[in-house]
């Protein structure tokens, strides 16, 4: 499998996603957002950071970067689409995934390390989670606070697309979204950092199985 | 040379705890009057174009496009003729 | 070559409204620069001699001081004198740190003063080649109970995560304390850690001439030129309310001028012939200390400075401290590969200048010379020698300790865990990104952080410690006592210190008691320095910290780093397993005056410091340290502010799990700060090994349980806390009191 | 009640990041008429007080206590009399 981390100026955990991915086996690289071009990868990271320094909105002028076509065009061929943090603002500012990430319910950045619980196991990013796991991931985020209208929560909640709940909402994230992914599945964002929970030295692994859902989902599709 | 005011503000659907944190720090501040607060984006853009029709459906376009964020945020905007003078 | 321009004054005017005296140059520093000019300095000149002669740039009064700071042993690369200190950790890599104080701008502008502050240091580190890896803070600030420094506490904090965040730099630790003295004026220093490969080593130098002096990254604005020292209406139209002397910062800026200098410094070594960020006096002391330090001569072309805003004039160019500027010094006929990498990342890189070997520092402006002086003689303000006396309150302390009041033990302790300078900080540090390239290993919660240096077994820890109180009460003790906590908390996570930074903080050095806990405070630092082979590498003086002639408190903040070779051996404070064995390492004695229980009780501090005995502290250190590597410890926790009581809260809160203690002292040594102690905990089956290796050193306490019962025992009662409740006012107490 | 429409702005010496890269992103996705962006914030805050003086003075008030950088920042607002309704 090859993978692209996309880097946009301001990114910051691109390297931290490049560095997971690689700790996989996957054969992983970055590629800058004033390229064009993503036709020779089979997935594609969003990584966190503060694209274009948050100015305007969070993932407001990162979505008209230049790779955003080869993003959008990769998606539409149903290639799988995970941002991160930042890259999931970018991804529902692009309209690629529904809704917004609006300022946290009390103002303000948050570092801390949540409770997370699986709401869909049978998506590319939770197959490899136990059933009744709750696991704990990093989050850091000033805008983590998930706002959609009721017909497309509605949607999300029919369809499945909710991927990951908080169990304590850090943020006002509406119906605790931590996760979602578009309807085909393909297309996957979420606030947490599951690449900084992966090595037991840093104190937690909790993220290792989302990357080996993607691993295992992607060996499978092939 | 125009000069484009663009009043960016959530829809009133959207709850705004920016606005709420104002809010009760003033009523903390004993301004005991104030019922309400939102806060917004404020723009000042000044643009060429070849007349103020055109000048309008581009502030319309680039607004829509980037300024805001449709599923939350609506806006109201003033043009006016200004000298041409620009701040490096 | 007697240039005026834009209505500036000429240098008879200047002579004559004694201007200069308002720009911080004594008349006999103006009379010595019209003798060596051998004429009158025109404005510019007079301009660019006071912001070099200035205290914070030439440490013309300090330095004297600064010199007896011990800083050489087998691991320094580089000492004071550069950017950043650099310090061999093996393997052909470094470490790379330094602090920085921005204490008036963060009064002025909590917000913005603290963002720069921090986006200072890291410039500070990456212009020496290095990947900055953690930043670290050090903050003191008036009592919580008012609302001006609440409002300084907010903005302070949400700086510091607004500049720290952007460009995704962890900020892994810091100390927060608090006190009336630095309700006027509170100090923020930040210290920044940062790695390299000892080939890519990178000095501020301007040498060979004809080689090209390359400006890069933003515009430069008259952002720090303080409007209220120019006779503004003399020499521009501009009211002095449209000029600011507030400093606004771009993380996003900085961010791609940091990836772009590190990028160039990896790929155009044999080109780049130096580097340094503008600080203070912005592009006047960074170009004229580079050439200075290679004993050359520059010239610059002011026209050629990106600049932000209009009409500005050569003294605002030289004097302005927009941030996120960089010097690069490149090989004649090869800057055209460096302004490419540069302008690929969207950033200005213009040629400014060029070395020469006259030795002169000559601006021209509009095809004019408008300044032209000797650099030697700018870069070397006149030293200062000045008188030293002990503080009178120090000559008639009081020998006798301060006994506490402990006759409601339980309450006594729930209130001192409430004291902001006690309680957790927990809901401040959170706005931090701890965590941000995903090497940090201890996060802010314990002693001291640690961070792994990736690709290795290895770890850096880090830390930032001092007790003004003790200082206030004995300066030169006071500073040892700085040093040794630093070090315990290094210790504490397994590691082995390795060297210092600091950030002395000061009043006036014009008043002879200051200059002497000055003089007291570096002496103190190097006493204990040297016992642990830690030499001070780098560091800030901030002086002037007065409000309505009342000095802080002398406040030598420590930063410290400190190597572990293995980063499985990492050790925690918080306990870890039920029924590990607890001790106490090092001796309790009557240790009250400048204790947090005296300021609790009594409202102020006061009497003789107690004693640090430096045997015992090593022989302590040394202790936990053979321990951690012999991997004998589930927990490791030194003992600081509010004693032995706090460390054992501490060591429960963190590890979730409560403790049954008994112990032959008093009730009131519970408060104690006897310095050169720490608690363990240690499983069953390295109880044997430990107290043969602890001998008399270490005396058991208890053990750890899993109830939600504390249970303590003293000589004379019995008293039992419950952990979460208790927990609740260590963790809460801050955010109750900012929200009040 | 009354209804304050503030609008907030940098001093013109005041570096203003956003608005720079708001320019340059409005010139890359092609409105080449754009010559100068600045963002700032606008809020709306209803209030009660005795009359438009009053509301005035108040508005001031807490515009430079709370609303504002007066390090950074400067405003000005319209005030106007609106039917007593609050959405909560
Ligand atoms: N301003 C801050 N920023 C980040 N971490 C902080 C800050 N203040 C305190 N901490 C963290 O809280 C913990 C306890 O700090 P402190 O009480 O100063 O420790 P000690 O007494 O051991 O020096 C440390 O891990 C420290 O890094
Ligand atoms: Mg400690």
């Amino acid at each position: 499998m090859k993978a692209a981390v996309i880097s946009f100026p301001g990114s910051n955990c691109d390297f931290d996603m490049l560095y997971a991915l690689q700790d996989f086996g996957v054969d992983a690289q970055i590629v800058s957002a004033k390229q064009t071009a993503l036709t020779d990868f089979d997935a594609i990271f969003l990584p966190g950071g503060f694209s274009y320094g948050d100015y305007l909105r969070t993932g407001a002028i990162a979505r008209f970067s230049p790779i955003m076509s080869a993003v959008t065009q990769a998606a539409n061929a149903g290639k799988l689409i995970v941002g991160i943090c930042n890259g999931f603002q970018i991804l529902t500012e692009a309209g690629l995934l529904p809704g917004q990430l609006l300022v946290n319910a009390t103002p303000g950045f948050i570092c801390d390390e949540v409770a997370l619980s699986i709401a869909n196991h049978e998506t590319a990013y939770t197959n490899a989670y136990e059933m009744s796991e709750s696991i704990v991931v990093p989050i850091a985020h000033g805008e983590g606070n998930y706002f959609a209208d009721d017909d497309t929560l509605a949607r999300l909640e029919a369809n499945n697309q909710i991927v990951f709940r908080y169990v304590n909402n850090p943020n006002g994230s509406v119906h605790d979204i931590a996760g979602i992914m578009n309807e085909r599945g393909n297309i996957f964002g979420m606030m947490p950092h599951p690449e900084r929970a992966i090595d037991e030295v840093t104190g937690n692994i909790d993220g290792q199985n989302f990357f080996k859902s993607i691993l295992s989902s992607i060996l499978t599709n092939v | 040379m125009y000069l484009a005011k663009i009043y960016v503000t959530y829809k009133p659907s959207i709850l705004d705890p920016q606005g709420e944190v104002i809010k009760s720090a003033l009523k903390r501040m004993d301004y005991i009057g104030v019922e309400q607060v939102s806060q917004g984006k404020y723009f000042e853009v000044k643009l060429t174009a070849k007349s103020i029709d055109a000048a309008t459906a581009e502030v319309e376009s680039f607004t829509d496009a980037l300024l805001i964020n449709q599923n939350t945020e609506t806006y109201h905007f003033d043009l006016s003729l200004v000298a041409d003078e620009v701040n490096a | 070559m007697t240039i005026v321009k834009n209505n500036e004054l000429t240098p008879e005017q200047v002579r004559d409204s004694k201007v200069y005296r308002q720009w911080g140059l004594t008349e006999s520093e103006y009379n010595l620069i019209v003798t060596e000019l051998n004429r009158l300095p025109n404005f510019t000149e007079t301009g660019i001699f006071s912001g070099m002669w200035s205290e914070h740039v030439s440490y013309k009064k300090s330095k004297p001081i600064l010199r007896k700071f011990w800083s050489t042993n087998a691991r320094v690369l580089q000492g004071p004198g550069e950017g950043a200190g650099i310090l061999d950790i093996g393997d052909g890599q470094a470490v790379v740190f330094k602090a920085e104080s921005h204490n008036h701008p963060s009064f002025v502008e909590p917000y913005e003063g603290a963002a720069t502050g921090v986006g200072g240091i890291l410039r500070d580190i990456f212009s020496m080649g290095a990947q900055p890896i953690a930043v670290l803070d050090s903050l003191r600030f008036g009592e919580l109970d008012d609302a001006h420094t609440r409002h300084i506490v907010d903005g302070v904090i949400a700086g510091i995560a607004g500049y720290g965040n952007a460009i995704g730099i962890p900020t892994v630790g810091g100390e927060i304390g608090f006190d009336p003295v630095y309700s006027g004026n509170p100090l923020v220093n930040v210290m920044a850690v940062g790695l390299m490969d000892q080939a890519a080593m990178q000095v501020g130098q301007a040498k060979g001439i004809g080689n090209s002096i390359i400006y890069v990254g933003a515009k430069t604005g008259r952002d720090g030129i303080n409007g209220a020292s120019f006779a503004s209406a003399e020499f521009s139209t501009e009211h002095a309310s449209d000029r600011s002397a507030v400093q606004v910062g771009d993380p996003f800026l900085e961010k791609l001028v940091m990836d772009a200098t590190l990028k160039a410094v990896n790929a155009h070594s044999d080109i780049i012939v130096g580097i340094q960020d503008m600080g203070a006096a912005g592009l006047l002391s960074s170009s004229s200390e580079m050439a200075a330090k290679a004993g050359m001569g520059i010239t610059l072309d002011l026209n050629n400075v990106p600049q932000r805003e209009t009409n500005m004039t050569p003294y605002e160019l030289m004097l302005s401290e927009s941030q996120e500027r960089m010097l690069f010094v490149v090989k004649c006929g090869e800057e055209q590969a460096i302004i490419d990498l540069f302008q690929e990342a969207d950033l200005d890189a213009v040629i400014i200048g060029e070395v020469t070997d006259n030795g002169r520092y000559i601006l021209e402006f509009d095809h004019q010379v408008v300044a032209d002086v000797p650099i030697d003689f700018l870069t070397h303000a006149p030293k200062q020698t000045l008188p030293m006396a002990e503080p009178k309150r120090l000559l008639s302390m009081s020998e006798v300790q301060y006994q506490p009041d402990v006759s409601n033990l339980k309450q006594t302790i729930l209130s001192l865990l409430a004291q902001p300078t006690i309680a957790s900080k927990a809901k401040l540090f959170r706005h931090f990104d701890s965590m941000v390239r995903s090497d940090t290993v201890i996060k802010p919660g314990g002693d001291a952080s640690l961070v792994r240096v990736r690709g290795t077994k290895k770890a850096l820890a880090m830390t930032t410690d001092v007790n003004a109180r003790y200082l206030y009460l004995n300066p030169y003790v006071g500073a040892k006592m700085a040093v040794a906590e630093a070090a315990r908390n290094i210790v504490a996570t397994g590691a082995l210190p390795i060297g210092i930074t600091d950030g002395l903080n000061f009043g006036s050095p014009d008043n002879p008691e200051v200059y002497y806990e000055l003089d007291q405070a570096v002496a103190g630092i190097n006493a204990v320095a040297k016992q642990l082979d830690t030499p001070i590498i780098s560091g800030n003086v901030s002086l002037y910290n007065e409000t309505d002639g009342q000095a802080i408190y002398p406040t030598p903040m420590i930063g410290m780093v400190g190597l572990l070779e293995n980063v499985r051996n990492a050790t925690t404070i918080g306990f870890k397993n039920v029924g590990d064995k607890i001790y106490i390492i090092g001796e309790t004695l009557d240790s009250f005056n400048g204790s947090e229980i005296q300021k609790m009780q009594t409202g102020s501090i006061d009497g003789q410091l107690f004693g640090f005995d430096d045997a015992a502290e090593m022989s302590s250190q040394r202790l936990v340290r053979t321990a951690i590597s012999q991997q004998l410890l589930a927990s490791a926790h030194d003992l600081s502010e509010g004693g032995l009581i706090v460390a054992l809260l501490e060591s429960s809160f963190l590890g979730q799990l409560s403790f049954n203690i008994k112990t032959a002292l008093a009730d009131k040594y519970l408060f104690s700060e006897t310095q050169s102690r720490f608690i363990v905990s240690v499983p069953e089956s390295q109880v044997v090994t430990f107290e043969q290796l602890a001998g008399q050193k270490a005396t058991l306490l208890g053990q750890v349980t899993n109830t939600d019962e504390m249970m303590l025992t003293t000589a004379t009662q019995q008293i039992i806390l419950s952990r979460q409740e208790t927990q609740k006012v260590y963790q809460e107490s801050i955010s109750w009191k900012l929200k009040a």
